[in-house]
């Protein structure tokens, strides 16, 4: 784990509002993992105070990128930020997706800006093994499908895509899912993640699922970031070091 | 440095420096010694243990408010026997004075919970946390019960030949009432302050933003009210302080021990930047050469009023 | 807009929406009416009178915090004659709901204040401030003072139809207890919270900021502290609430009512921006069009636990 | 008065740290008087949380400047802004310096940063009244001639300068003084201000100073600016509303 002060090379604005940051940070680059997340202070003074969590959406080598939007006072400054600044990263943080299993297929399931891990989940796989992307989100601007590969699209409203959710997509498509062995790696709401348990394990499917949650400290010193168990009821698993990306069946979303 | 003797003494605690790690925002140190040396620290205090390990409360438990944050943790811990076996031999490589902070729902757990944790040598203090307002049997209502704070210091004070720090509420009309009977019934010390009863709302939802409906309040938005504790403390009673409460530099170390105390801890800033303990102390010598402060203890207290 | 109603009641006092002037914060109207339309308003809680004019405490009397400031004013005021002869002209000039906030050093000129006042029509109630920490007699003592409280509720409420408030100290264990004897003894509404005691010191002269050493921490620092206050008062005792604390935004007023306020008043927020309260309607009434929600009113303790 | 989102034309940083802010606000500059000030909410966010009071240092046309240099947060938040970004002014406020009286050389006195309104004052003047200024500092990078005439220095150190403070300086030079009929302009530090109010009333001068203290709205309702009168021990004076520029000898300063 590093705390770096990591310069910032540029912002990149894709459509539908989401940014890029594109961030200078071999100490981050060297280690980490599709999946893990880095904690960023946004800003040197007292506002925000805490940290805010994100994955690590892409490496392009001493350089890596986050994908978020503007959704409170920490996106603002970060979407506002400049070659020239810099950003205080610590990381990496957490456990990644365990993608050299022994599968043939990689699903990628995607419900917004869960599509974030994605991109350099994918450039990791590379060519060992086939990838199919389903990418949700409520409407057309929802569906985010950058560094994506071979990518259906579900959409609430029917505005691009599927009309239905991403769930309902992959049922859809439950013959081409059953085609070869498969192991479904997804990041999205909540409610996303545990329709998606449900559909999993009736299908037989492994699933992992990159988890969300307010978090203070990202490295296990707060207790901030519960997460129940199946397998232990007794003891919550913390979402910043046990997580982000659980195996659905070992924990209750 | 020109000879600037940081270290300081609680009672008969002695520390390297004033800083210490508050509880619960440290673990048991070790995710905390990948970001800094904790030879250097003053001491780490041990999140709060209970006889058997907690669980916590449920998600969501934290939520950051204006320079600050609520937390309800609920007080989730490994347990004392856990704790011995399993914590301890990581913490004994180091030469850091450690705290032990226990929590507790009844006089009994915390007299059994010393009674255990005494033999252990590498323990060098205990922090009684009499005032987590996140626990709902006993936190609260002891933090907030004078006659149950100075039975528990009495009780515990009776089992261990070691110094007894109590963690006092800054949820009370006068907390130096509270100083006054932990004194009276034998206590080392008084740390100052635990964390402000709060609370938020989803505006949309309309249901609290942390599970537990209110959490604790920590951070610089309280550092005023921590101070203010400090100083009626120190005015009113004779007992050594640890300050706590909002300390985000070093120019907040100070202010706490011009304030009245001996040492302080640092809580919610060990999240955002966890090696800041280690980066402060070079400032406060910085401070003490500046300044004709010889040893940075002379500052306890020294306000001019 | 789809005939959203704004109005709240306060027990049975109406006002057109939820959103006062806290007392300390708008002076005696004037100057706030360069930068708002009064006739706006919910209502306007004038400055702390008290039976002769105040000087109130030499300078240094603020000084900004983490999201927050310290005051120590002392209640400078201009005494009830002069509030009448001068103040009151201009004020009878508005169609807005006038309270009129006494503060005073016994509970006598308590009486004495509101004797007098009652007879102007103009003042449609009274808010007493039993809570304000930056004066040594009376004050915080009353405050803090659970029998005071009740002693002064009951004396005020004889001498005077019109509805009486009384303004809370959140420094106290349990502000309930207060929220109850103000019932008990007829009390039409409390306000909470006012200021919580707090300090800050120079590190280099070592001295207080403040003049006064501890001041009144007010400003969204507090706004976790006031809701929790608000909520236990909601939860413990049937009475209506005026909340205050930290608001900085429209949807803070909603947290407020959702905690159970029935209207809220705004301090610190109108030296920021003066115009604030009423460019805050529009966005309350949009959100009570989003939410579905045709009386702001139903907010009121609204929260789903 | 006035609440504006003023469009910030520039910063210009002059020697010495020293900043000018020129801001486009017609608003403030179609009435302000020299020595009045406006409060400035530097930032958007709730950090910091007040505004930040500042003399108006000069005006042309439609914009005017403010003089500071990077004292803490605001300031420094300040001194960042770019052409495109706005600042919110609050203004114009305060009473300024009564500079049509009946007097022929106006002397000028400033201490620091004490120099802040005093080109907008020498502007107004104009030719209308001598005008020399007399400026203090504690090395020569405390001493500020932007917009200054007839300028004589002192410095504590000596570094330039008169060596001794501008109250020495102003003896050193007491028979230039005595030569016409002067009214002194004062803004400095309060122990420059208290020592220049001793030297006026001794000499028979007349004297106004602007005064600085620590406040909250900048218009009259918090009452945080009180200052001791010598009318009136009853009452305090407001800095805000009844200054900052007072006759020295109606204040305790
Ligand atoms: C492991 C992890 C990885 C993440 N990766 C990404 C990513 O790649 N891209 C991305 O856009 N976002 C990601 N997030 C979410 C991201 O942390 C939040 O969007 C971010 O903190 C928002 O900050 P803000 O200051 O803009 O909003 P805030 O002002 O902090 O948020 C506004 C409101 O939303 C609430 N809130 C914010 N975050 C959360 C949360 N996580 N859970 C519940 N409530 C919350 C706040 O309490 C607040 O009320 C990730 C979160 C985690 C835990
Ligand atoms: C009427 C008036 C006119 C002014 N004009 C100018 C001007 O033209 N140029 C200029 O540079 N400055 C001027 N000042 C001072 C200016 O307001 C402060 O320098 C500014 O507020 C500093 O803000 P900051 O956020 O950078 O520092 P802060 O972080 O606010 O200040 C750091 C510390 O200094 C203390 N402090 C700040 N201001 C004061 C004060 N006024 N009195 C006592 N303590 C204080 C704070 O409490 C804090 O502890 C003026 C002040 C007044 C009242
Ligand atoms: C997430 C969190 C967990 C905490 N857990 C404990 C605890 O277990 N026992 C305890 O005595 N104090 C606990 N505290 C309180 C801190 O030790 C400290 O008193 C408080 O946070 C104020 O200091 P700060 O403002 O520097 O954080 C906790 C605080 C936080 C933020
Ligand atoms: C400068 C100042 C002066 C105040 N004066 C009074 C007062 O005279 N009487 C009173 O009851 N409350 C007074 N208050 C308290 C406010 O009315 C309010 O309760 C408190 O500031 C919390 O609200 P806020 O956080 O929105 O400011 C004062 C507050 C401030 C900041
Ligand atoms: S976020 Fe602190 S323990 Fe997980
Ligand atoms: S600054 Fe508020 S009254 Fe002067």
């Amino acid at each position: 784990m590093f705390i770096v002060e990591a310069p910032v090379e540029k912002v990149i604005e894709l459509d539908n509002q989401i940014f890029l940051l594109k961030i200078h940070c071999p100490e981050i680059t060297r280690s980490i993992k599709p999946g893990q997340f880095v904690n960023v202070r946004v800003s040197e003074t007292i506002y925000p105070l805490l940290r805010r969590p994100f994955s690590v959406c892409d490496v392009e080598g001493e350089y890596f990128y986050l994908m978020f939007n503007v959704f409170g006072e920490g996106t603002k400054i970060l979407a506002s930020k400049h070659f020239g600044d810099t950003v205080d990263i610590l990381g990496p943080l957490g456990n990644g997706f365990n993608f050299n299993d022994d599968y043939e297929t990689a699903i990628i399931v995607a419900g917004g800006l869960g599509a974030a891990p994605f991109p350099y989940l994918i450039r990791e796989i590379g060519n060992d093994k086939n990838v199919l992307s389903f990418i949700g989100g409520k409407t057309y601007r929802d569906v985010i499908t950058h560094g994506m590969k071979n990518i259906t699209m579900a959409t609430d409203d029917g505005s691009l895509g599927f009309k239905g959710n991403v769930i309902d997509l992959l049922n859809e498509n439950i013959e081409v899912l059953n085609k070869s062995k498969i192991k479904i790696f997804a990041c999205g709401p909540n409610a996303m993640l545990r329709a998606l348990k449900d559909f999993s394990i009736k299908n037989n499917f492994e699933c992992e699922a990159s988890t969300e949650c307010a978090m203070a400290c990202g490295f296990g010193i707060c207790q901030g970031c519960p997460i129940e168990s199946t397998k232990n009821s007794e003891k919550y698993l913390l979402v910043c070091k046990d997580g982000p990306v659980f195996n659905v069946r070992d924990v209750i979303i | 440095m020109n000879n600037i003797d940081l270290s300081v003494q609680v009672g008969s605690l002695k520390f390297r420096n004033p800083i210490l790690l508050a509880s619960g925002t440290v673990g048991y140190g070790n995710e905390m010694s990948e970001f800094l040396d904790l030879n250097k620290i003053g001491g780490i205090v041990t999140k709060s243990l209970s006889l058997k390990p907690r669980k916590g409360n449920p998600p969501q438990r934290i939520v950051e408010t204006p320079s600050g944050m609520l937390n309800a943790i609920g007080l989730a811990n490994v347990g004392v026997e856990v704790f011995l076996k399993e914590k301890i031999p990581f913490l004994k490589k180091y030469d850091v004075p450690l705290i032990c902070n226990i929590a507790a729902s009844s006089v009994e757990e915390y007299v059994e919970c010393t009674r255990i944790l005494t033999e252990e040598e590498t323990i060098k203090a205990f922090e009684i946390n009499v005032s987590c307002p996140n626990v709902k049997e006993g936190g609260l209502q002891f933090g907030n019960d004078i006659n149950a704070v100075g039975k528990i210091t009495e009780k515990v004070k009776a089992v261990t030949n070691k110094p007894v720090i109590i963690k006092l509420s800054p949820n009370v009309s006068y907390i130096s009432d509270f100083a006054k009977v932990v004194k009276e019934e034998g206590g080392d010390a008084v740390s100052a302050i635990n964390t402000l009863v709060g609370t938020a709302f989803d505006i949309y939802t309309r249901k609290p933003k942390i599970k537990n409906v209110t959490g604790g309040l920590s951070g610089p938005a309280i550092k005023p009210v921590a101070l203010a504790k400090v100083l009626e403390i120190r005015q009113k009673v004779k007992i050594p302080i640890i300050g706590i409460g909002g300390i985000m530099n070093w120019k907040d170390i100070i202010e706490f021990m011009i304030a009245g105390s001996s040492a302080i801890q640092i809580g919610t800033l060990n999240f955002i930047n966890p090696a800041a303990a280690i980066e402060m102390l070079k400032s406060l010598e910085q401070y003490c050469v500046a300044n004709k402060i010889e040893n940075i203890s002379q500052l306890t207290g020294s306000y001019r009023i």
